[in-house]
């Protein structure tokens, strides 16, 4: 069991890389996949099946097929951004991954300080996660409710025809108002 | 009949509000008898009024009502008519429906007829408060109204900047004095806790001390004011140039009435002068010093009206020194004379002027006493009264009396009668030099017509007056008539004497006598048809600075209005707000200073949430 | 079993520090929207790691709200994303520049 | 009840206005002008009706609501004298303003309308407000639709101007807010009472120095909307670039608000405080008097020309709140009415000349009195009046606030502020010269004042002269209000040991104020003659008094119960 989760751990870094290194949206899109499904063998070593099954649906799943969508919708290949050859001038990504690099540093630091605390393996099973959702955290469950309610209007709004949109001070457009 | 003294206020108010509101639609004929009318009436309630009065002459106190109560201070609108008041409305309603029927004719073909009638109206109104007041803020509101009234008829020909200007000179310069009259009701009120007239004056002498410093304060801010109203020294600049006006304006207001308000003030407020003989001494050399000054100016004038206005400052400078030697009733004596001499004068000139094709300069007239013999003759006897010429003329006896008191009174002496002789003769000199210029030697222009009876009969009655208004008080050693002093004196005190004899008021009153006679001869000699080029004469620097009033106005303007304008125009844009804009400048500076960091870069906002992660974190790490 | 919680709390970090690599480096928005994915998904990794080392349901808990956080982040960012698409022609965010101050 | 249905009704006016610029642009000036036309009736019914009995009343009318009760915020709204003659005044001003901007404003009239109202309700509600609270809220809401007033009708430079105007009133609005809170704290902390409530913060007490440090949170903001000196630099850009009806708002009601609020809240609040500002106070205001005076003098824009004679004008207000004297007083609060009637009509005046040759440069006007005689008949009355000529309300206010003021401990000060009758003329003259007179640059062909313009025109003058010749009426109402402020803020000062109690001290006043009748003065030792003096001079009174001599534990125990029952009696 142990072996499965180095190995995926180190799967999900390695596809990770390559979503942000590969130039072709939809190639990179497939890298996440795997690094989200790797993700989720690591939740069920870890006693986490449901969590290990909503990652697969809802973000391997879904929130991918979104963005496939748009990238279909949009036609994106590289020629729309000007960054074709930005791996080659260490100039565009050498200060970003030093930034980068300072950080992990730094949360390593904090994190391998202490020692190490071996995790019991323990299932902990949907019924306890919903029983506490919906009893503890059932607010925050509202919440999300109406954070995704917002999301889907805000989509909506924003989604429509192309519209320029000024403050009504701005233009003498709304007479007698 | 005495409650009717409201009445003679509210007329001449009641004919300027409906000519105000209805003045356009009447014909000019409704609006002249209106505006006439009005005042007319006031005239004969006056009369009235006058004749019960002089039956019973305790004061009258007529109260309409409470002005306001604050604080102890509670002024009523309330007409006091006592002797002194009663003198002047008379002067006010009288001469004033004269010089208004005058001015029906004389105004007739203005565009503005009917806004000349409500000003004049108005201005009668508020003179009349003015001296009907019973308590000082009263007597205030008349006094700012004529103030008011005095602008708008010297600016009534507004479109000419000049006349706007000379409106505006006389409004400034009397609001001096106005100030220092506020002044002085702050230290009143202070003191007395009141601001009515008889209250303070029946209260000062217990309270104040003889020639204490605040009574002293006060007479002189009462003075200050009085000076900016009477057209004295310091403050006479405003009236020659007021002469802008129309002739009748200047008989009224700048002759006849308003003016001597500075003398109705302190006569009025007697009491305090005399508890500040310092003031009072001042008052008197204020109107010697001002009677020559204002006569040796007139001496040099070409333009006739502005004859008459320094005239009339000398003149009220011998009233002044009347007030300041405590002569009262003959300060008073010789204010009702010269109501009538120089409203006369002043109207004379003015129909002189219109018949002329509205020319001012003496030098291009001449020769006009055949042509206008009506214009000519009332002319005359005004010249003489007020040249003082002995025995025949009103002016004679009210001027002889004040050269008299001025050395014999207690407070008098042989400087103050020295001033007055030489006045004396100064006046008769410029006088007869107007009189030789104007109607006689070679007539320069042909007048255009004559003017008609509603100028000629007013002229005829106010000569009637100058020349026989003075047999009603004489000299003790010429009949001692004393109607106008034992009239006045139940108001105000009796001026005191340190010399007593008759034959020593005899010697004094042949000097005067050979003084005015004296200089109409020597004006004979020097102006009876003498050929004199009509243009402007070419003047040398000392004739000029008399000429120029003796250079006042270059005075001011040089000390105090140039450099006030400076003031006024190099902080135009607020040094205040200069700082605000400064400050908000700064702000906006700093504003573009962090603004540069919002470039609407995504990128290097995360690379800023980044950096600032891992400083963060540092901090908390390495501390 | 001996996984040590640090192994999984270094995977949720190396996993966060990539993806805040991705985001300063790529200027194609799709991708920067991807990187923001990992980021969100690190802090999930993280949370589960720490309820499964001390038993307790709420790491999973966190992650459900992470998973509905990141729902309605993705669907305004991919609106927004095409709203800006239709603006400037391009995914570049550099040409997005119209709120500098 | 009244006071609150005024404000709903102002405001519920202002939104049917608004829905009504949807039909069309007649509407909603229809609607205002009845709803205005409402609220001056209301103001004068009340007005008739509580003008005779009035007294010693302690307030006319009286509404409590709870609000928060968890901070102790009320819905108060109380009328006395002075609050009801400033809504006879906001009243008067608000059906005006609907008048003047009948054909002045074409662009968005429903939302003009709206705003107009609105702001009128929040001036309403400062001069009705007795909590703290509410007040701030009033003061706040006011703020807003001036600002739109001000930068969607104004002129030119209009954005500008509303900026300007935001950030002073609203900077000092916060200071306010925080020693609103100071005091709120404070009072709280000592008496375990939490409230915003006027009447029972009244009694805060508080170390010297923190009440003054409150109190310039509060003056800051009320001398910020008087406009005093050195912060006066937004009014003359407002004031330029407002609509006509803003103008007339701002000069005439927004200004009084400062004033009102000094009266109300400032002085009575920190008595011992406001006599350490007194000096400043009161050197400002003559500064304020004279540097507006000469501004007003050097400008070419008629509308600026004006604005500065408005900062001329409430130097006076500060002279005269500073004076601590009651004749002052009311000549502040006379002057409060009449520079909103006389300024207002200037406004008026200056927006009727720019609509008709669209400038303000006075160098492009003259010689207008020809084309048009009866504006030129009113701007002469109203420039008059500005100059503060006798006859017209103007000087009665300026004459009580100087002689007032004269009395107290002022003087060399008030006669310096005395050389503003001669700048005033200058300047006041300076508009007829400019405007009226003087030659004419071109033919105008320009049409004078019509009917409607005459109405609002001919009813500001007879309001000038009413109250120029019969001011009782103005005074009747504002008495008792001033004699209560004069009569908390002139606590006579004693050294110590020699302090007396609380309680006798006001019974003093309260006799001398009030009653008018003779009284025993209680005290410790033989400080009583020193009081009654200090009471006589305060009120100008004659009262006569009665002394003994009594100590609190002195065995004279008659001569103290009788005290007690002759005071509890008077009471």
């Amino acid at each position: 069991m142990e072996i499965l989760f180095y190995i995926a751990g180190v799967l999900a870094i390695l596809s990770t890389v390559m979503v942000i290194a590969v130039r072709n949206a939809v190639h990179a899109l497939l890298y996440l996949i795997v690094s989200l499904l790797s993700i989720s063998v690591i939740f069920f070593i870890l006693g986490a099946p449901f969590i290990a099954a909503l990652e697969v649906i809802v973000y391997a799943g879904a929130i991918m097929v979104l963005f496939v969508f748009v990238i279909m919708m949009l036609y994106v290949d590289s020629s729309n951004s000007n960054e074709k050859n930005i791996f080659i001038k260490p100039k565009t990504w050498i200060g970003p991954s030093i930034i980068a690099l300072i950080l992990m540093a730094e949360m390593l630091y904090m994190l391998l300080g202490e020692g190490y605390h071996p995790m019991p393996h323990q299932i902990i099973s949907p019924a306890a996660v919903g029983k506490l959702m919906f009893t503890k955290y059932a607010l925050v469950v509202d919440l999300a409710g109406f954070l995704l309610t917002a999301g889907i209007v805000g989509a909506y709004h924003l989604g429509q025809k192309e519209r320029k949109i000024l403050h009504r001070y701005l233009t003498d457009k709304n007479e007698n108002l | 009949m005495k409650e009717l003294l409201w009445l003679i206020v509210t007329l001449p108010f009641a004919g300027a509000l409906i000519l105000a509101f209805g003045g356009r639609k009447f014909p000019h004929a409704v609006s002249a008898i209106i505006g006439v009318g009005s005042v007319s009436l006031s005239a004969i309630l006056t009369l009235l009024v006058g004749f019960e009065f002089l039956g019973d002459t305790t004061p009258f106190l007529q109260v309409a009502w409470q002005w306001f109560d604050v604080y102890g201070l509670s002024p009523d609108i309330a007409f006091r008519l006592d002797t002194v008041s009663l003198i002047f409305i008379f002067i006010i309603t009288f001469v004033g429906a004269l010089i208004h029927l005058y001015s029906a004719e004389f105004m007739w073909k203005d565009e503005g007829f009917v806004r000349f009638f409500v000003f004049m109206n108005l201005f009668i109104g508020l003179m009349l408060i003015l001296v009907l007041a019973d308590n000082l803020l009263l007597l205030y509101l008349g006094w700012e109204g004529v103030g008011l009234c005095s602008y708008l008829l010297i600016g009534y020909w507004y479109k000419d900047p000049k006349n706007g200007y000379a409106a505006r000179k006389a409004f400034i310069v009397t609001r001096i004095g106005d100030a220092a009259l506020a002044v002085s009701f702050y230290i009143l009120f202070m003191t007395f806790n009141t601001l009515n007239i008889q209250d303070i004056l029946t209260a000062a002498p217990g309270t104040w001390s003889l020639g204490s410093g605040i009574a002293m304060a006060t007479a002189f801010l009462l003075l200050g004011g009085a000076v900016g109203k009477s057209a004295q020294l310091p403050l006479q600049t405003w009236l020659p140039d007021a002469m802008a006006a129309p002739s009748p304006v200047s008989a009224l207001l700048h002759a006849a009435t308003m003016v001597t308000a500075g003398v109705y003030l302190i006569a009025r407020t007697h009491v305090l002068f005399e508890i500040a003989p310092t003031a009072q001494h001042t008052v008197a050399i204020i109107g010697a010093a001002t009677l020559i000054i204002a006569g040796m100016s007139a001496l040099y004038q070409h333009d006739i009206k502005k004859v008459l206005a320094y005239s009339t400052i000398s003149q009220i400078g011998y009233m002044f020194l009347a007030l300041g030697l405590g002569a009262w009733s003959a300060a008073l004596f010789h204010f009702m004379i010269h109501a009538f001499f120089k409203a006369l004068l002043f109207l004379g000139a003015g129909a002189v002027i219109s018949v002329m094709r509205d020319e001012h300069n003496m030098f291009k007239m001449g020769g006009l006493w055949k042509k206008l013999p009506i214009i000519f003759w009332t002319f005359l006897i005004a010249s003489a009264s007020l040249s003082a010429l002995p025995l025949i003329t009103a002016g004679y006896y009210s001027k002889d009396k004040i050269i008299w008191l001025a050395f014999a009174s207690d407070k008098g002496s042989v400087g103050l009668w020295l001033a007055a002789i030489v006045g004396a003769f100064i006046t008769a000199l410029y006088t007869f030099r107007m009189v030789f210029l104007t109607f006689f030697g070679k007539p320069h222009a042909e007048p255009t017509h004559r003017p008609g009876w509603m100028i000629t009969i007013p002229l005829m009655v106010l000569a009637f007056f100058s020349f026989a208004g003075g047999f009603i008080e004489l000299p003790q050693n010429m009949g001692n008539l004393t109607l106008v002093s034992d009239f006045v004196e139940k108001t105000l005190p009796v001026a005191t004497l340190s010399v007593l004899q008759p034959f020593t008021e005899l010697i004094f009153q042949i000097i005067s006598s050979i003084v005015a006679i004296g200089a109409v001869f020597l004006a004979y000699i020097l102006f009876f048809n003498k050929p004199f080029p009509a243009a402007e004469p070419q003047r040398n620097a000392v004739q000029r600075f008399f000429f120029k009033g003796w250079d006042f106005d270059l005075l001011y303007d040089k000390v105090i209005v140039t450099p006030m304008i400076f003031l006024a125009m190099i902080n135009k844009k607020d040094i205040i707000d200069q700082f605000y804009t400064g400050l908000a400048c700064i702000t906006r500076q700093l504003n573009a200073l962090l603004s540069a960091t919002q470039n609407g870069q995504l990128r290097w906002y995360a690379m800023v949430v980044a950096a600032g992660a891992i400083i963060i974190l540092t901090i908390i790490f390495f501390p | 079993m001996n996984i040590p919680m640090e192994y999984g709390l270094l995977l949720a970090v190396i996993l966060f520090c990539i993806g805040l690599a991705g985001l300063l480096i790529r200027r194609n928005i799709i991708f920067m929207l991807l990187c923001i994915e990992i980021m969100l998904n690190a802090a999930g990794v993280a949370f589960v790691v720490a309820g499964a080392a001390w038993g307790q349901a709420e790491g999973q808990v966190m992650f459900i709200f992470i998973l509905a956080m990141a729902a309605a982040e993705v669907s305004v960012g991919l609106a927004l994303i095409i709203q800006l698409f239709k603006q400037t022609g391009s995914l570049d965010v550099t040409n997005a520049n119209k709120m500098k101050g | 009840m009244i006071l609150v249905w005024i404000i709903i009704l102002l405001i519920g006016t202002g939104l049917l206005a608004w829905l009504a610029s949807g039909w069309n642009t007649f509407l909603p000036r229809l609607i205002s002008l009845v709803g205005t036309l409402i609220y001056f009736g209301i103001t004068l019914w009340l007005w008739l009706e509580y003008d005779p009995g009035i007294g010693s009343q302690k307030w006319i009318i009286s509404y409590t609501a709870e609000w928060i009760p968890a901070f102790g915020i009320q819905f108060k709204l109380v009328m006395d004298g002075l609050s009801l003659l400033m809504l006879l005044l906001t009243s008067f001003l608000s059906v005006i303003c609907v008048l003047v901007s009948w054909k002045e404003i074409n662009r968005r009239v429903g939302f003009f309308h709206f705003n107009l109202l609105l702001e009128l309700a929040g001036i309403t509600g400062i001069f009705l407000s007795l909590d703290l609270f509410l007040f701030y809220f009033s003061w706040e809401l006011m703020l807003v639709p001036m600002y739109f007033l001000i930068s969607i009708w104004g002129h030119e430079d209009r954005i500008y101007a509303g900026k300007k105007f935001f950030l002073f009133t609203q900077a000092s609005g916060l200071l306010m807010l925080l020693s609103i809170l100071g005091l709120y704290f404070i009072h709280g902390q000592n008496t375990g009472i939490y409230t915003f409530d006027y009447e029972q913060l009244l009694d805060a007490t508080m170390a010297p120095q923190t009440a003054f440090l409150l109190m310039l949170g509060f003056v800051v903001a009320f001398t910020v909307k008087l406009s005093t000196v050195p912060l006066h630099s937004w009014l003359p850009d407002a004031h330029t670039q407002a609509p006509t009806a803003g103008s007339v708002i701002l000069a005439g009601l927004l200004l009084k608000t400062g004033a009102y609020g000094l009266i109300r809240f400032a002085l009575p609040l920190f008595p011992e405080a406001s006599h350490q500002l007194a000096p400043l106070a009161v050197l400002l205001g003559v500064v304020s008097i004279l540097y507006g005076a000469k501004l007003a003098f050097a400008q070419t824009d008629f509308k600026r020309l004006v604005a500065y004679i408005s900062v001329s004008h409430m130097g006076f207000i500060l002279l005269g709140v500073y004076s601590f004297n009651e004749m002052a007083m009311h000549g502040v609060v006379m002057q409060m009415i009449v520079h909103a009637v006389s300024t207002g009509a200037l406004f008026i005046i200056a927006g009727a000349v720019y609509d008709r040759i669209h400038t303000r440069d006075l160098h492009q006007m003259g010689g207008l009195w020809r084309q048009v005689p009866r504006m030129g008949t009113m701007g002469l009355v109203f420039v008059m009046a500005s100059m503060g000529l006798p006859g017209l309300g103007n000087f009665i206010a300026e004459i009580l606030i100087l002689i007032g003021s004269f009395q107290g401990n002022f003087k060399v000060l008030t006669v310096i502020a005395t050389v503003i009758l001669i700048t005033a003329t200058a300047y006041a003259l300076r508009i007829m010269q400019k405007v009226f007179y003087g030659k004419e640059h071109k033919v105008w062909e320009i049409p004078d004042f019509g009917i409607r313009e005459m109405i609002v025109m001919l009813s500001l003058t007879s309001v000038i002269i009413w109250l120029g010749w019969n001011p009782s009426s103005v005074f009747r109402l504002s008495k008792v209000p001033v004699q209560k402020v004069i009569q908390k803020i002139n606590i006579p000062e004693y050294s110590q040991g020699e302090e007396m109690e609380r309680i006798d001290r006001d019974n003093i006043y309260n006799v001398a104020n009030f009653l008018d009748i003779k009284y025993v003065a209680i005290n410790k030792g033989n400080q009583a003659q020193k009081i009654i003096k200090e009471v006589n001079n305060t009120y100008g009174r004659r009262t006569e008094f009665e002394t003994i001599n009594y100590l609190p534990n002195s065995p004279d125990i008659e001569q103290a119960e009788e005290f007690k029952k002759r005071s509890s009696k008077t009471e």
